[in-house]
């Protein structure tokens, strides 16, 4: 039997689907699998901080203070040595991951609706309702967001439910810049249309014609939101203005731990190190699942 | 002709357009004053330069776009009093781009079915089956269903898109250049597929297209467009065979066939196709038109019936002094 | 043996790609003479664009193309060095792209962008680069040329930006014009007047071209010679007239059959197709490719193609006469 | 372009006003500010007066077009804490916050730029990794903690620079650094993936088929587009830094506008803040309006329409 | 570079100063600037407490209500104007008119005016009978050169700051330094003459930059420097590491009132507030976080203080008890409650853990003073971490009649109390006043209204070149400095 005599619809539909695309593209992303490695992993310590933490995080001991980590000539009691106060610094460490996760996942959540939302509505409906989207990200972008942060928090007091929504309520201007473009691309295609012409109504049209298209592009700038927020967190915890004591912090960590610095170098080291690696790993991940499912918006 | 199933009265759409970034809005008239009808089982080719406003027309058939004044007819009663869903079952589109109009995130049967959904018909399992009908009925095997877009070629994109269309077995469909986006081999097949589609069904095409050679072999009667105007319309032997208006004329000498030794012809065409925002004054056509006067200049000509179509040329007009030239 | 310019031999184009090699071109072959119009003509994919580019040294670092010759003027292109290559590239062959929209920067006048290719390439003052940009833009039919210069290309609409990229390609008077699908972008009108202006162009000065395109109704008008292009393979060559009276490959009938001829075919009839699509060339090609789409393919045609010639035609399929009687048969029963 | 500049300047003055009033009405819902006014030992009467005196009892609306009407004539008030008009107070301050933001920004451009090229001129060669690795992490680094460990290993370990202060250039070379490279990272990413876009361009193949040398294929063709949203981006970010440089101010202990705003927050000082709050968005308001200007006025696209 | 040889002391401060006029600012700092750049009436051994005369050579009760001063004669202000009777009454006459605005009005606000008698001749007249009149003509009263004041006034001195003091300022740039150079015609006084030609004083906010500046060789002296790191810079070796107490004393106010609206509230009942003052290991705190010379303190005062007696009724740690008390009271497993802090987060982290292991969850609201003073006036702060300096004034009536007298600030609001304090502020008698102070103290303790914490510290690091022993009233003395 000769090659023409296959069917030649057969010979043609070859191409994996979208999802088989998508996972043979994230497996070949080292920095994705780095990065997904590295923020699974604090993930998973967050959630199981209290059968991982081999002590009571808040439990002090005034005679125990500061001692050394274990490679510092510590003992393996505290493996990575004891705060100011004589709690468990590694017990802290654990439990700050839940802190920050917590808070880059709901600020990145709150941001992400209301950026959204005006994105997609700017996106897609354009005209005067883009216009008032526009001046609003203007409006945020002036605004210096550490200044007015920090004020908010000084005049609100400092807690995690003030903390998560004065970053929430100041971080989605990325959101609104990069679904208002996504929504813009989309619009234009034809298949939009052809839901118009359908009669599909607007909602229908915004919710599963142009949701699906934009959503990478959305996972992406949530993944880097919430890199931007706890960082946000942490220096604004590190000036005194974050989440509370004996709220186990990192930045709060790093914050305690700097009046020891030229003495204790660690107390300041451990938590920065901790930071600086689940940011970088969300910001890997972020990239690679911006290489991954959103190719063409690469900058 | 038989009764029109579409009709459009004196429709004029107008734009606003900015110039640059942060120019001032200037108006930009994109369809001027047009008339046309569409006679049932009747392909009606149009066809023009970029912009001369036929994609414009093709949305404000489709309902995307609100004509600025005149009516839309559809069996005689005005598109814009009748539910937006309703004038859906009557009307799809085909568009030209068959990579972006498919939603790259759905399947093949969610595309196809996406009609019968927003219009409540069926259930999900007379859906499957409705999609599975139609697949047949464009020369795809049910297999596809489960397939996304990416996975496709374009010409069983297109086949897919005409599966949309034609699934809630519409009277008209919209053709907006479907195949200039294809490549030739898989081009025929689509047209075929058109025609044999429209004996089938009775559709009626409202057919958009630069190609003059697949406007000739597809459709039954032909209507130019040059700046908003429908220049001339006639029965499609009538207009290749006789071309009136100077810019029909010019269109059929562009048209490469293949045909050796013949060299490519000279248009006799003025270079520039007119900024739409400042068009022309008298005729938008007079300066590329090897015949234009000084009257052209200065008047706009009016349709004139001929032989059963129309021309909007000073040339055909009896009532100037041109005609007597021409 | 005539005024010979360029002579190509079993050229090969491998792309690497993410699953392995993409055999994008397969030993072709052709060669052209000063005064002649080579078509190269093949659907999207065939691997003509990048024939051109390769002739032109302007594949990239990537993608490193084979022949065993690859001459121009007596130079051998890929083994000269890129030094050799800039002082071809402008100077004595020059290229037109398909987009003319974004083929121009749009950062600087046309004035410079003319100037740029003769000061690059000829020591001559800006005075006498100017006059030569002048002098050319009124030959492609652009009116107050002089005013022109000081214009970005923003400002011009796409037909006169694609007499612009033709007033730049002939700056330093090539010997060869490489125009790549120069007219696809462009509306019918516009179409025939930049065709008509480069054919007119090259035959008063006596250049070689070839031009790359998929649309067999240009190359009938305009070639001397025709190369039919698929699937990385040169199936057919030949003389334009005999190629469009006598096509021999199956493709190249099923291509010409698949074009509704005004006046000839008859209206509203069933088109000829060709059915299926272009397979994937990654990975091991052998064989006849067009063979999955042949309506006279047989288990032959997964072998070794013969090259059969007619004269200075020549097509290569696995049947003497490329199935043209088995089609008549068909036709007749 | 003299029209776009004047829409331009309108929107850029719109988006000011509103920004005067956000940071007016957040700090007057603050509570009171005669209380904080009044100081440790102050009684219930003492406040009622001063609320009298400072006018805290007027409704907001008169107090903000007070505020704002004295603003515009340059007069912030007087600060609660110093007891000195603000302006003096800022203005004293401001210079050492604008050479940091100088020399921040000239930092992020001299290393990103050239490095944003070089990624994209062999994109996945060790240059691009590098290049890649640096602004990565630079996004990651905590600026609190990447200003600890400088101080740390230059100032007390190797004793090479000078830990705070602003007597010499020497102390600004750490809070450059430190401000600089929070905005390294931007700017690298848009240089390369401009180069990158502006490089697989047809107008780039074209002055290669002219047969133009590589390095003016590279400079002459591709950087002079691709540089034109690095301009924006630029100016975006200086006025992100001059915002930001708080954090790198009360490190260092720089005595600069970013160090007064933190502490004037700790003092309760609500003219001061609000000030500062008003000209940091004044600065990222005017610059981004210069950079929009530059770059109508680079891409010849704009310039003409 | 910073050493002898350069005859400059560089020293840091961690706080800006609002204004160097010494009447308008209330920090530390300010009253640092003060002793070196002004002189009062009337100077206080810091170590013998013995009050000897200074810019006046003797004084006189007039009467309850007048003080009369003669004046030292040949005193020049910095700017070479004559010091003379019509300096004292300008200044006294400026600051005691409120609405002048001195910021800290308790320092001035007894005094009605002064009246010029001759030259050299003063007399000051008392709104009411004052008895700490000569302790706060020694402290806060410093006297201003009077044509330069009228000219320049409060903005004008803080910017160029002109006085009798041992030292001038020859800069002063705000927030960043301030140099100080000798007075090189400074009268005989009992401050002493100074011996370091010029002193440099940088404002670093940061403790860890003064430290690294320490080390880095560009600062001599910093003070107010943490126990931990002081204790670290003491092993280290290098510097001279000295340790004072001072009269600042950290306590927990309870809403025994119940005016903060919280409910149920527990600190209503005596037995919670006892379970609380159980619950504080205070010892551990003093021994582990305070050191150096901070002690326990029992009543809500400092100990030195005239009145302020300690050994009345002490909780001892004891969380077991805290405990039983607790659930006597009807909270076996505790309650929840803000905790309000302003300075020492380490310290309120440290109070906040002890609560909790007895049950009481208490969240830290960590906030700018004035805001907590402001909730606390109002009544809607239900507990307190603060602490209060007394101005340094040796008499219990500067902190347990500041708070238990029925004013915006008292949680307690208990009659009696208020009562007794009366008595002893207004008492003449000291053994009166011993026994209206021991009665209300005893009575405060008994009902548990506050939990007094310890009292705080300083520690001054300097390098070992550099010859100075502090003071326990906490103000750095350059003239009491030298090279060695």
């Amino acid at each position: 039997m000769s090659d023409a005599m296959t069917d030649p619809l057969l010979a043609e539909i070859v191409g994996p689907t979208p999802g088989q695309m998508l996972r043979r593209r994230i497996f070949g992303h080292q920095g994705l699998l780095i990065g997904g490695t590295v923020v699974a992993l604090l993930v998973l310590v967050a959630i199981f901080a209290p059968l991982l933490a081999p002590h009571d995080p808040y439990a002090q001991s005034l005679v125990a203070r500061m001692k050394p980590p274990v490679f510092l000539g510590g003992t393996w009691e505290h493996p990575l040595g004891t705060d100011h106060l004589g709690r468990d610094y590694l017990s802290r460490l654990i439990y700050g991951a839940r802190v920050s996760l917590l808070i880059g996942l709901v600020t990145a959540v709150i941001s992400g609706l209301i950026g959204s939302v005006m994105g997609v509505c700017a996106g897609y409906f354009g005209g005067r309702v883009d216009a008032v989207v526009t001046f609003l990200i203007n409006v945020r972008l002036a605004m210096p967001v550490v200044l007015v942060a920090l004020a908010v928090v000084a005049i609100l007091g400092g807690s995690l439910t003030v903390m998560i929504s004065v970053l929430g309520l100041l971080l989605w201007d990325r959101f609104a810049v990069v679904l208002r473009a996504s929504t813009r691309q989309v619009r234009e295609r034809e298949y939009v249309a052809a839901a118009q012409a359908i009669g599909a109504s607007t909602p229908r049209i915004l919710l599963a014609e142009i949701m699906p298209n934009i959503v990478n592009n959305l996972i992406v700038v949530v993944t880097l939101e919430m890199a931007h927020a706890i960082l946000l967190e942490a220096a604004l915890s590190f000036l005194g203005l974050g989440v509370q004591p004996p709220t186990p912090s990192w930045g709060l960590m790093v914050s305690e731990g700097k009046n020891m610095m030229l003495f204790e170098p660690w107390l300041v080291m451990i938590p920065g190190a901790v930071l600086f690696v689940l940011v970088l790993g969300i910001n890997l991940m972020g990239d690679g699942l911006r290489d991954v499912a959103a190719p063409e918006n690469r900058s | 002709m038989t009764a029109p199933v579409l009709e459009l009265r004196n429709v004029v759409k107008t734009y606003s357009v900015k110039q640059g970034l942060m120019g001032r809005p200037k108006p930009l008239t994109a369809v001027k004053d047009v008339s046309l009808s569409l006679g049932r089982s009747e392909v009606l080719g149009l066809v023009g330069e970029s912009g001369c406003g036929k994609s414009t027309l093709a949305k404000i058939l489709l309902g995307l776009e609100a004509p600025t004044s005149g009516e839309v007819l559809v069996d005689g009663e005005a598109l814009g009093a009748q539910d937006r869903l309703k004038l859906a079952r009557r009307i799809q589109p085909i568009f030209q781009d068959p990579y972006s109009s498919l939603n790259p995130r759905k399947s093949i049967a969610d595309i196809i079915s996406l009609p019968l959904r927003v219009h409540g018909i069926g259930d999900a399992a007379s859906q499957k089956q409705a999609v599975r009908e139609i697949l047949d009925v464009v020369g795809l095997p049910s297999r596809v269903m489960n397939t996304y877009p990416s996975q496709m070629s374009g010409g069983q994109r297109q086949r897919v898109a005409i599966a949309r269309a034609l699934i809630m077995k519409p009277e008209i469909v919209i053709c907006d250049e479907p195949t200039s986006a294809l490549d030739v081999s898989v081009q025929s097949q689509i047209l075929n597929l058109l025609g044999e589609l429209r004996r089938e069904f009775g559709l009626t095409y409202l057919f958009i297209s630069h190609n003059l050679a697949v406007v000739e072999h597809l459709a039954t009667r032909v209507a130019v467009m040059y700046l908003g105007r429908i220049v001339e319309e006639a029965e499609t032997g009538e207009l290749f065979d006789n071309p009136r208006h100077p810019y029909s004329r010019a269109l059929l000498k562009s048209v490469l066939t293949p045909e050796p030794g013949l060299g490519v012809p000279d248009t006799q065409l003025g270079m520039a196709y007119p900024n739409p925002i400042n068009p022309p004054s008298g005729c938008a056509f007079h300066p590329r038109c090897p015949l234009a006067t000084e009257l052209c200049k200065t008047r706009a000509p009016r349709p004139v019936a001929q032989d059963g179509g129309l021309v909007e040329c000073h040339l055909y007009d009896p009532e100037t002094e041109m005609f007597e030239q021409a | 043996m005539a005024d010979r310019l360029l002579t190509v031999r079993d050229l090969v184009i491998d792309i690497p790609v993410g699953g392995g090699t993409l055999h994008a071109v397969r030993g072709i072959d052709f060669e052209l003479d000063r005064g002649e119009v080579l078509c190269i003509v093949g659907e999207s994919g065939s691997g003509k664009s990048l024939t051109s580019l390769a002739l032109m040294g302007l594949l990239g670092k990537r993608i490193k193309p084979k022949a065993t010759q690859m001459d121009f003027d007596g130079t051998a292109l890929l083994s000269a060095s890129k030094k050799t290559m800039r002082g071809l590239r402008g100077a004595r062959m020059s290229m037109i792209f398909q987009e003319p929209m974004t083929s121009l920067n749009p950062a600087y006048t046309i004035g410079d962008q003319l100037m740029e290719a003769m000061l690059l390439h000829r020591d001559v003052p800006r005075s006498q680069a100017r006059a030569r940009a002048v002098e050319l833009l009124e030959k492609v039919g652009i009116t107050a040329a002089e005013s022109r210069l000081g214009q970005y290309p923003h400002q011009l609409s796409g037909g006169l930006r694609q007499r612009v990229m033709i007033a730049m390609a002939l700056m330093c008077g090539p010997e060869l014009i490489i125009a790549d699908e120069p007219t696809t972008a462009l509306d019918v009108t516009i179409q025939a007047q930049i065709l008509r202006l480069l054919v007119d162009l090259v035959r008063e000065m006596g250049m070689a071209m070839i031009l790359i395109t998929h649309d067999l109704g240009v190359v009938a008008r305009v070639a001397d010679k025709v190369a039919v292009m698929y699937a990385g393979e040169l199936v057919e060559t030949g003389p334009a007239k005999q190629i469009f009276e006598a096509p021999m490959h199956p493709y190249t009938r099923g291509l010409l059959r698949c074009i509704p001829l005004p006046g000839k075919t008859k209206r509203g009839s069933e088109l000829g197709t060709i059915p299926g699509i272009v397979p994937s060339l990654v990975g091991k090609v052998s064989g006849c490719v067009f063979r999955t789409r042949c309506g006279f393919a047989t288990e032959a045609c997964r072998g070794d193609i013969p090259r059969h010639l007619r004269g200075p035609q020549a097509f290569r399929c696995v049947l003497d006469d490329g199935g043209l009687s088995q089609e008549k048969q068909e036709v007749q029963a | 372009m003299f029209q776009f500049i004047l829409k331009r300047l309108g929107l850029a003055i719109l988006v000011a006003f509103t920004v005067s009033f956000i940071s007016f009405s957040l700090l007057f819902l603050a509570g009171d500010p005669a209380a904080a006014l009044a100081g440790e030992t102050a009684s219930g009467e003492d406040i009622e007066a001063l609320r009298h005196l400072y006018g805290f009892d007027r409704p907001m609306m008169v107090q903000y077009g007070d505020w704002l009407f004295s603003a515009l004539r340059g007069d912030f008030g007087e600060s609660y804490y110093f007891k000195l008009p603000v302006a003096g107070l800022i203005f004293d301050r401001l210079s050492i916050t604008m050479t940091l933001g100088v020399c921040g920004i000239a930092f992020a451009l001299l290393t990103a730029v050239p490095l944003g090229v070089a990624a994209a001129i062999r994109p996945n060669s060790l240059i691009d990794r590098v290049a890649l690795f640096l602004s990565v992490a630079g996004q990651a680094l905590p600026s609190f903690w990447f200003g600890l460990i400088l101080i740390v290993v230059f100032s007390i370990k190797l004793r090479w620079l000078p830990p705070s202060g602003t007597a010499t250039w020497q102390h600004f070379i750490m809070p450059t650094i430190v401000l600089g490279y929070y905005a390294m990272p931007a700017i690298m990413r848009l240089t390369r993936a401009g180069m990158l876009e502006v490089l697989s361009s047809d107008y780039i193949r074209t002055a290669r088929a002219k047969g133009a040398p590589e390095m003016r294929v590279m400079f002459k063709h591709a950087l002079r587009n691709a540089i034109i949203p690095v301009v924006s981006l630029a100016a975006v970010q200086m006025g992100f830094m001059l915002g930001g440089s708080i954090v790198v101010e009360s490190i260092f202990a720089l005595h600069g506008a970013g160090y007064l705003a933190w502490e004037s927050i700790g003092r309760n000082d609500l003219p001061t803040v609000q000030a500062l709050i008003l000209i940091f968005a004044m600065f990222y308001i005017v610059f981004t309006f210069l950079a929009d200007v530059l770059n109508a006025w680079l891409d010849p696209r704009m310039r003409s329409s | 570079m910073a050493d002898k040889a350069s005859g400059t002391l560089y020293a840091g401060f961690t706080k800006e100063l609002e204004n160097v006029d010494s009447y308008f600012n209330s920090s530390r700092e300010g009253v640092v600037m003060q002793r070196a750049l002004w002189d009062g009436l009337i100077y206080r051994d810091p170590i013998t407490n013995e009050y000897k005369g200074n810019l006046a050579e003797s004084w006189t009760w007039v009467d309850d209500t007048t003080l009369e001063f003669k004046l030292r004669q040949g005193v020049t202000f910095h700017n070479g104007e004559p010091f003379n009777a019509d300096d004292v009454v300008f200044t006294v006459n400026f600051v005691a008119d409120e609405a002048n605005g001195v910021k800290t009005q308790r320092n001035v606000n007894w005094m009605k005016s002064a009246e010029k008698i001759d030259d050299y001749t003063v007399r000051i007249h008392l709104k009411k009978k004052f008895p700490a009149a000569i302790e706060f003509l020694s402290g806060p009263v410093s006297m201003y050169p009077n044509e330069y004041y009228a000219e320049v006034g409060p903005s004008g001195m803080g910017l160029k700051p002109v006085g009798t003091g041992p030292y001038k300022a020859v800069e002063v740039v705000p927030g960043q330094h301030f140099v100080l150079v000798k007075n090189e015609n400074y009268h005989d006084s009992p401050k002493g003459q100074p011996s370091i030609e010029k002193v440099d004083i940088r404002t670093i906010p940061d403790v860890n930059t003064q430290i690294a500046e320490l080390f880095s060789g560009s600062l001599d002296l910093i003070w107010q420097v943490p126990a931990d790191q002081a204790q670290k810079l003491e092993q280290m070796g290098g510097f001279t590491v000295a340790n004072e107490s001072t009269m600042r004393v950290g306590y927990v106010s309870m809403d025994a009132a119940g005016r903060s609206g919280m409910d149920p509230n527990p600190f209503t009942d005596v037995r919670v507030r006892k379970a609380v003052n159980h619950a504080i290991d205070r010892q551990a705190i003093v021994d582990n976080l305070l050191k150096g010379k901070s002690q326990v303190v029992n009543t809500p005062c400092f100990p030195s203080q005239f009145g302020c007696a300690q050994d009345i009724t002490v909780y001892d740690y004891d969380p077991a008890k805290a405990k039983a008390l607790l659930a006597e009271a009807g909270y076996p497993d505790g309650f929840e409650t803000d905790i309000y802090a302003y300075r020492n987060r380490d310290y309120a982290e440290a109070l906040v853990s002890y609560l909790s292991e007895v049950g009481i969850k208490a969240n830290l609201k960590y906030m700018q003073y004035s805001a907590i003073r402001e909730l606390n006036m109002k009544g809607e702060v239900p507990f307190n971490f603060s602490t209060w300096g007394s101005y340094s004034i040796n008499d219990a009536s500067a902190m347990v009649s500041q708070f238990f007298k029925l004013g915006s600030l008292d949680d307690a609001r208990d009659e009696q109390v208020a009562a007794d304090l009366d008595m002893a502020d207004t008492s003449t008698d000291p053994a009166t006043r011993i026994e209206y102070y021991t009665k209300a103290l005893q009575r405060i303790t008994d009902q548990a209204y506050w939990v007094p914490l310890f009292s705080y510290n300083t520690n001054y690091v300097f390098k070992t070149d550099i010859d100075y022993t502090p003071t326990p009233d906490e103000v750095l003395r350059f003239t009491t400095m030298s090279w060695k």
